[in-house]
């Protein structure tokens, strides 16, 4: 398709939840280096970041659904659907969705499924999540997008590790008939997969031993198969190339011009990615317009464009706002969408503390081994 | 886009002063690092709908071969 | 929600392909016994299987989309979404759909993701496809389907070997407007997703070497935290005593009496399930209204509906036909579709060679090791 | 329901020929193992809407034992 259009769907909430743990510039210093490190912030604009070394996705968007469910005062019987968007799942099956259809207490007569995406995958879960409101003339739906990309980098990957952070994510959308439309423009393509994966640990590659090992490769990162491997000059290349011709498009099918704009939301990849893709589209470097707000929190996957409007945009929780978000990473995968918002609600970004929530899966008696001396 | 313009536009990319690049200049004497590549190949994408190569930005070693790359959409 | 409608959304064709290597009764009883294997049977109803040693989710849907393509005639270009429902992506990241993109040569111009769903993937992807097309008036869409379930499961797991096949499927879908509705009726209860779930393998249980030992457990079976764990008895349970009310409450939706349905095409789980829940609903066990077409394939998880109809219900492609299909399963997650079909195209099912189609990402020199003896 | 249908119900669930139930057999003279106990808590649930525990149903010894699980719904 070229473009799309949405009738009738509103954002009505905005929940982020964040750990509590805390990585500064200094932290990473003492692994990478003084030197490096100011070198890397100078590029990312990351100068502390939120990470999890126990929470998982399901923990943080249950933090910010359970929030928004407050906030927003909906019953849980009023919800629909409830759909997650995440590279990061708890378990590779069922669907985390799911468990947290549980978790939340939602009615067992709600939608829950996960859709995997990364970078991309907030603008992707609106599209998905408006098209399911408005085709099927549904009420309510959460869209939970979380990551806890933090998790799955090599520790000593000094491309991934001091750039990424963990965040979820619970936004809350109404049908209402007079809702301003949402327009989409989106695409695909697969031949930049490569640049952005992990390798091991699903059908194709199954994990063996070897798998495991973490060594140094080639690239100079050490990191073994099971963690992310990024290729950061493609991406860049990708979103520099790619995003800025996107957002024209985009532009033009809502019937917008560049001053109607009041902020672009991008994914928050980086400070350079975002400062040159801005000079690109001549969004003007001294106004507020281009959003930023990866600073305290880094890039986190699939929930920065939220996180960066709850940290950047406090005034969308009373003025009418033209906005334009753009997705963009792993897959190759774009999404973006312009949206005249309503004022909605959007409290404060959580801390959730970053303890152990213990999996049931790994207490079921079934799995413990007969022999216990077996190990 | 007159010359003047687009050396502005590179001046922007490397981060220095508007009208520091004159077009004689040396890349070995510029910050020109492989982000700049990125960047320069993204802003001519974005400029002239010109798909540069990244191979051949990269073996450029003058502003003057860098403007060579998208000769057509520079005034002269 | 209770139920919903979609209009002006039509299934034009469907197209599944298998391996082409066939495990038999005889194959399984090697290893699990003739006696063990003839209860097996009576119970399935699974003779013979087809599996894939190599094959995976994508090289199957791949085969059934190139088909469906050839067969609809539709140009590459005119394809506006291609959607993957499986539990057995290739790799944990990026979207398999995302590389069916490139592999399939449809335009950048595509949306793709991938829905982690199984056993009730098949008719939450219509319903996921469907809303898309007819909210953002797209032309056309793909829906993928597929599981190489058999890969997944431990080898001497005798509640889970015999029983399921590996498929792929590709179901095309079109706005039309005088397509009849689909009134689809689902839901989700996480509290089930405890007794089937792969434990180990993402963020909640990244795999350490402990996890990949073949140990025997206490419920018996010899498995690795990589395989997929099963509690049959739940699973008949939840599926015997959710499916009945849900058909009931779909056929008041969508205004059907018993007499007016054609055909019942649920998921394919085993033949006891299908005739029992059969039973209950009161459908005649010497008609054909039941669909049972897993006897040559096992259970084929999210493909096993569009299976059945092709291995069973050939008059679809010159018949018009009142169909309920209903998929249920791991999360717990369910979602049953009423769909009055206009004849479809529906070729013969293919048989894909069973050999290795070597990942990209493994070939990739960024990851080799550095010191190759470091292994 | 009459208790006879309910009987002949329960020669469907285990594949039995209709009317060879007759009320009074203990479980151990019958085919009754681990999935005709799901199958008689589904058809119960499908047919009087009531939902059994699996222990409850496991516990049983006769097919009177387990009529009386839904007394109120067949007919004495």
């Amino acid at each position: 398709m070229a473009s799309l259009r949405i009738e009738g769907v509103q954002i009505v909430g905005i929940v982020n939840a964040v750990p509590d743990r805390i990585r500064t510039q200094e932290d990473d210093a003492a692994r990478f280096g003084v030197e490096e490190m100011q070198r890397v912030v100078k590029n990312t604009g990351v100068t502390r970041r939120s990470v999890a070394d126990y929470l998982c996705t399901s923990d943080l968007c249950y933090a910010a659904a359970t929030r928004l469910l407050e906030v927003t005062g909906w019953a849980k019987d009023s919800i629909d659907a409830v759909i997650l968007v995440t590279q990061t799942p708890d378990y590779p099956s069922p669907a985390t969705a799911c468990l947290l259809q549980h978790r939340l207490g939602l009615a067992p007569s709600v939608a829950a499924f996960d859709i995997n995406l990364g970078c991309s995958g907030y603008t992707y879960g609106l599209w998905v999540v408006a098209s399911l409101l408005a085709a099927g003339k549904l009420k309510r739906a959460l869209l939970l997008a979380g990551d806890v990309v933090s998790r799955a980098a090599a520790p000593t990957d000094r491309a991934v590790v001091p750039l990424f952070g963990d965040a979820g994510s619970a936004t809350a959308l109404e049908c209402r008939a007079d809702a301003p439309p949402m327009v989409f423009e989106m695409g695909t393509n697969g031949s930049g997969g490569i640049h952005l994966h992990t390798l091991a640990g699903a059908a194709k590659h199954p994990i063996r031993e070897i798998d495991l090992l973490e060594r140094k490769r080639k690239d100079g990162v050490v990191r073994s198969n099971q963690h992310t491997y990024m290729n950061g000059a493609e991406v860049l290349t990708f979103a520099m190339v790619g995003v800025p011709p996107m957002i024209e498009a985009l532009r033009t099918a809502a019937g917008w011009t560049p001053a109607d704009i009041d902020y672009y939301v991008f994914h928050q990849a980086s400070r350079f990615m975002l400062k040159n893709i801005g000079r690109i589209l001549r969004i003007s470097p001294t106004g507020k317009q281009l959003v930023i707000g990866l600073e305290g929190y880094g890039n986190t996957s699939s929930a920065s464009i939220p996180l960066a409007m709850n940290d950047q945009l406090t005034e969308l929780t009373t003025t009418r706002r033209k906005i334009v978000m753009a997705g963009f990473g792993i897959g190759w995968s774009w999404c973006a969408v312009a949206i005249e918002m309503m004022p909605i609600i959007m409290p404060d970004i959580l801390r959730v503390p970053d303890v152990l929530h213990p999996g049931e899966f790994e207490s079921l008696p079934d799995h413990e081994f007969v022999n216990p001396s077996d190990v | 886009m007159t010359k003047t313009k687009f050396y502005e536009t590179i001046d922007d990319i490397l981060e220095l002063p508007i009208g520091t690049i004159k077009g004689d200049e040396a890349l070995s004497t510029l910050p020109w690092d492989s982000l700049a590549v990125v960047n320069y190949i993204a802003t001519c994408n974005g400029l002239f709908g010109v798909v540069l190569k990244g191979d051949r930005v990269k073996e450029t070693k003058s502003i003057g071969e860098l403007v060579a790359l998208v000769a057509g959409h520079v005034e002269d």
